[in-house]
């Protein structure tokens, strides 16, 4: 069943939304299921590897995770082909990872790397992989959203059957590029799945000082279909997306979701995890009752389709393939000095000076 | 072979002749298929393709500047016009932070071939907000090129290399020069990126520009003929990537130099070109650089006032006297 | 009664939107009415002499005539106080009027004398009188909004009972700034009227061509009533305002009005009126049927509240009025060259050099 | 009387006194109220006044960047925060087409009394997207102030100058400043706009800068002192107005100098410097002005690019040393 918030199911304009519901489990079989608690312990597993580098100073800069919202990006990237586009915000490590970036490449891109996927050059906020459709990564909020609108007006322009899933937090839907690419993507019938992961914060501000109305009801004013799921059941994420590109590859326009979920960790790693703007009790809660991962294991163990010995050979194997993406991070070189130049311009034109530091390179 | 044609239908064949060439090419912008373009510069465009290549937008500059860099980003050749580069200081984020930044900050995985372009700088009593050259905000950040046609030929020949170059160009049109006439070369009329020309040759001072008032110095340089100076015209017609052979040259000449444009002054694009002069020529300066520029003031509306704050012939010839210290 | 579109009331969802009607003319007293005509009356009489002087050269630039949208300017900003805040776009001549601009400050705006209400130095799209409430006058799309929404917080900042209104025309509705500034407006209730003047065109495009969604609906994202008013009914527009304007005194938040009217010129001078983007029938089914002043008229003469000679006489008295104008435009001097860096700076510091051009001044 | 304080606590004390003494004075701004500023700067501020005077935003930077303006407008004097003024992109068009030209284009009637403030420049890997100077975009338009302070002190009294003054003024901080600790001095400590400071007296080079990089300016004095070189630091601290006295001064008194900055260089402000010096002291140079700045590129993440990219003490040592043909 979908998750509704008391306050918000009132205020919603309930006739252009759809609310998703949670599938019987088996709609899936047992590897498919099993497949999707192994992805979503590898989201789990990795960003906790993540944080530990952190904080020993392997991986630097701005560094955002993502963890408690993993259901969100299993769900709406594991039903899309590699050649349907994912793009994203900066907390998008799992993302990449559903999208079929490998661990290493990742990993190494947070130590700022030459084998990360970006060289070293992007970072945790500006992973990329374009071969596998994962188009990055945008450290301003909102910008991406244009961008989106950009891959699906190629997808039109070329008459392909493509979609763009556009990952955003709660909090951009106040950017004006937001609101742009949303008018543009209805007059167009852009094949965009805009999915806004309400994680209840931007930063330290719950949705609620900053938006006078419900997430998916922003979807009202351009006459785009909105859905609401509930971000922490894998299935229903899962499922719900599944039939929506079906949809979107055969025409149907953009499509607006909220996606209800919540971070369990700190804005980034220099915001306390709790205490200041949400408290201690408030995240114990739903790190007690909504952990996407502990929700799908109770699913499967109530339903035998996974034994505990099973779960935790499957924790021990993702745990050793993040290790060894650490590994690989850590014995990568970093990017050479003769790289700093490179990749400003696709074209050092014949001509004229591009670089007018004086500077030799 | 040679036609006299407008810096308008220049732009307009070349834009023809590019998405002729190219399928991946199309045209965005606000009025510019059903209604020709604000300044008729996409005449006929949607007839003789469709809308599919040439395609009307809201008044969403950020957006459909945003959509241009997306689609550019998944191969598409997007020519996105802003009515007016005022406009775009909306859309400047997508322009730095999207655009630029794209290739560097995915190792090399993702170029942008995009054009912005329409014209910047002042028009004729457009007052304060639509009255203003874009080309400091442009030329700042690396990763984006930028391109300033003052002829029809170059208008033609650099909106084609604009369009064929595999990053982000901005095109910076005059609005005053869209009618204006001139040769330009028949055929696949390419001008390169980066490639300054003297528009006049002279031995005395070197007067350096960009753009609309490359005709303005060649009127300041025919007074100054009359008074016995014989005037260089370099027009840099890029910005970024920079002829810095071809303004060396001209200084080394000439050992003075005048930098004119239509911009305010502070941190404008002479003052790139001074730094790179006085660091790479300076034993060869007899004077300081100086500079032509709009006053450090909002356009005014009135005519006179317009006229006063907008560089002037005479102002040119007064630059070019003092570093001659014939004043 | 309002004026409903076809297509458009299909669209709409009608479920927050109200739809204003037009009251009998005995809710007016006959010197109001005759006042409401007179008004109007100069709005069109001013712009047709400033279409005639702008085709002998005496004003130049960018030059937007409001003709057709009268009832607009009057409805919305006779009910209002001296201490209200008008702002609006480029478009803007009839609604500085409305606001107590004097027609010769204006006109010699226009002409670019130093009697105009912004010296000389704005122009045509930057009509200013503070002491009135008339905020301008600007010539960014959208950006007016945001603006608006500032005197709004001021208005509550002070705790004053004041109101704004906001003009923008239809296609601004698809500005980012336009987006951000109706979000901060609900989220903390800013007195402040936003009027949309849906002329059906932006420019050369049809409003259809650009809004996916009519554009009274684009309130619903933000949780902002939204109404309907038949911008060509001044007595509609005039009674609708009166009661809504006191109910944001006393804290009813935002409001956000779509204006059905029709622009009767080209967009600017520039602009062919007809034969292009919309066709001459159109126009001239507006002109005859929908003309704010004619209908006003037709009303009056109906009720026997006004006669032809009392029309003619008015209308030979504001033609004076606007003669004056023209003539008091003509006579005021070219501001001083002395002004040219005047204005920059509302204080010129102690040290340092503000500007950088090297002239003198 | 003196009080060793963090840069932080400088501003913030500044922002406390100034609405203190006056009551139009709001914070508004993106995590300024209820967690305390993204960088702390607003600490306290929200509990000592209130959600009137301290306010939460959404993500607008346009939006709420106009609301400020617009509450300016009609007699508040905002203090808009942009939690780094990378975002303030975004904004710029409500910078520049309404702040800065709103007095000029409505005759004088509107003055548009706001600061806009927050860090720039490049910390600590933060990548492309959250390392740029973005100084160029400001300063470029007449009708707008900018100031970098560089200590505590300047901190203080450039903000309280900032807030008193009539006009639009961005204070440009340091997000890698926020930490270091000076002595203000106490009371009503206000830094005029406009005034530079010679931050080190010397008599060999001129060293000129601006912001966070007057540190770095300083160690590479240090570093040569150690080779006998004795260098001149100028602090700018405002940019705009530009205390040309100073900076005249400063070069006619070593004939020698280099411009510190760390943003990029096409355009940077250093090349406004060495304009303004070579129009103005041409005949008192006796080497070109060399500039140290950013790399020509958008920031790289990794570290030992992104110190690469960075502009050095070593950098500045060697311009040092070229400007006085010492290598
Ligand atoms: C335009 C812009 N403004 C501000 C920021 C700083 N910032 C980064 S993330 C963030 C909060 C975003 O919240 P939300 O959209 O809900 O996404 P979440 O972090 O919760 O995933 C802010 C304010 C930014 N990166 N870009
Ligand atoms: C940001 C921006 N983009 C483009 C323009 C050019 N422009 C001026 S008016 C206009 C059309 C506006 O139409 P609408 O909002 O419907 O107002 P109307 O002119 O019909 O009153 C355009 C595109 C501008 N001034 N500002
Ligand atoms: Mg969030
Ligand atoms: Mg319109």
């Amino acid at each position: 069943m979908a998750k509704t918030k008391t306050g918000e199911s009132e205020k919603t304009d309930e006739s252009d939304v759809s609310r998703a519901s949670s599938p019987p489990v088996d709609d899936f079989s047992r590897d498919e299921l099993h497949g999707f608690m192994r992805e979503m312990l590898l989201y789990r597993r990795f960003e906790e590897k993540a944080e530990e580098a952190y904080a020993i100073g392997k991986i630097g800069g701005f560094c955002h995770l993502h963890i408690g919202q993993e259901a969100v990006a299993l769900g709406f990237i594991k039903p899309l082909r590699q050649d349907d586009y994912v793009i994203s915000t900066y907390r998008e490590h799992t993302q990449a990872l559903a999208k079929g970036m490998g661990a290493k490449e990742a990993m190494a891109e947070l130590y700022g790397r030459s084998d990360g996927c970006s060289k070293g050059k992007g970072g945790s906020m500006h992973l990329f992989d374009v071969e596998k459709g994962f188009m990055g990564g945008h450290g301003i909020v909102g910008a991406q959203v244009p961008l989106a609108a950009g891959f699906g007006w190629k997808i039109r322009y070329r008459e392909e059957d493509g979609v763009c899933v556009c990952f955003l937090g709660d909090a951009a839907v106040n950017q004006g590029a937001f609101h742009e690419a949303l008018n543009m993507s209805a007059v167009w019938k852009l094949p965009v799945i805009y999915v806004v992961e309400n994680n209840e914060y931007g930063m330290g501000t719950h949705i609620e000082r900053v938006s006078a109305t419900p997430i998916v009801q922003r979807s009202c004013a351009y006459g785009i279909p909105g859905h609401v799921v509930n971000g922490q059941d894998a299935l229903e994420v899962y499922s719900f997306t599944r039939d929506l590109v079906e949809e979107v590859r055969k025409g149907a326009g953009p499509q607006f979701v909220e996606a209800q979920t919540y971070r369990f960790k700190g804005h980034s790693m220099s915001d306390p995890v709790a205490g200041t703007y949400r408290t201690r009790e408030e995240l114990d809660a739903k790190q007690k009752g909504e952990d996407p991962i502990l929700l799908l294991k109770e699913r499967l163990f109530d339903a035998d389709l996974m034994t505990q010995e099973e779960l935790e050979k499957m924790d021990a194997e993702v745990k050793a393939e993040v290790g060894e993406a650490a590994e690989f991070a850590d014995g990568s070189p970093p990017p050479s000095q003769d790289d700093l130049y490179d990749d400003v311009y696709a074209e050092l034109n014949q001509h004229g000076r591009l670089f007018l530091d004086g500077r030799e390179r | 072979m040679m036609a006299e044609i407008t810096y308008r239908e220049a732009l307009n064949q070349a834009l023809a002749e590019e998405m002729d060439r190219d399928d991946s090419v199309f045209l965005m912008g606000e009025e510019v298929a059903e209604y020709d373009g604000a300044y008729k510069v996409s005449k006929g465009l949607l007839e003789r393709f469709d809308d599919r290549r040439v395609v009307d937008t809201p008044i969403s500059e950020l957006g459909f500047a945003g959509l241009g860099v997306g689609a550019a980003m998944v191969g598409l050749r997007p020519v996105i016009e802003f009515m007016t580069f005022n406009f775009s200081l909306l859309a400047l984020d997508q322009v730095i932070n999207s655009a630029a930044k794209m290739l560097y900050m995915s190792g090399g995985q993702i170029s942008v071939p995009i054009v912005f372009r329409g014209p910047t700088g002042a028009a004729l009593q457009l007052s304060a907000q639509h009255s203003q050259a874009a080309h400091t905000w442009y030329v700042h950040a690396p990763g984006v090129k930028v391109v300033a046609p003052a002829t029809p030929a170059d208008a033609k020949g650099l909106l084609k290399a604009a369009i064929r170059d595999g990053d982000p160009v901005a095109v910076m049109e005059g609005e005053l020069l869209y009618n204006l006439k001139g040769e330009v070369p028949d055929g696949d009329h390419v001008v390169p990126l980066g490639k300054a020309e003297v528009k006049r040759e002279g031995s005395d001072v070197s007067l350096i520009t960009h753009g609309a008032p490359v005709h303005l110095a060649l009127q300041a340089a025919a007074k100054l003929e009359k008074e016995g100076v014989d005037v260089e015209v370099l027009d840099l017609r890029s910005i970024r990537p920079l002829d810095v052979d071809a303004i060396l040259e001209t200084v080394r000449k000439t050992n003075r130099a005048v930098y004119l444009e239509e911009g305010w002054p502070f941190v404008g694009v002479g003052t790139q070109i001074i730094s790179v002069i006085q660091e790479e020529a300076f034993d060869h300066l007899d004077a300081p650089v100086l500079r032509v520029t709009q006053a450090d003031i909002p356009m005014p509306y009135a005519k006179n006032l317009e006229q006063l704050a907008k560089p002037s012939a005479d102002r040119v010839v007064e630059a070019c006297n003092r570093v001659l210290y014939r004043s």
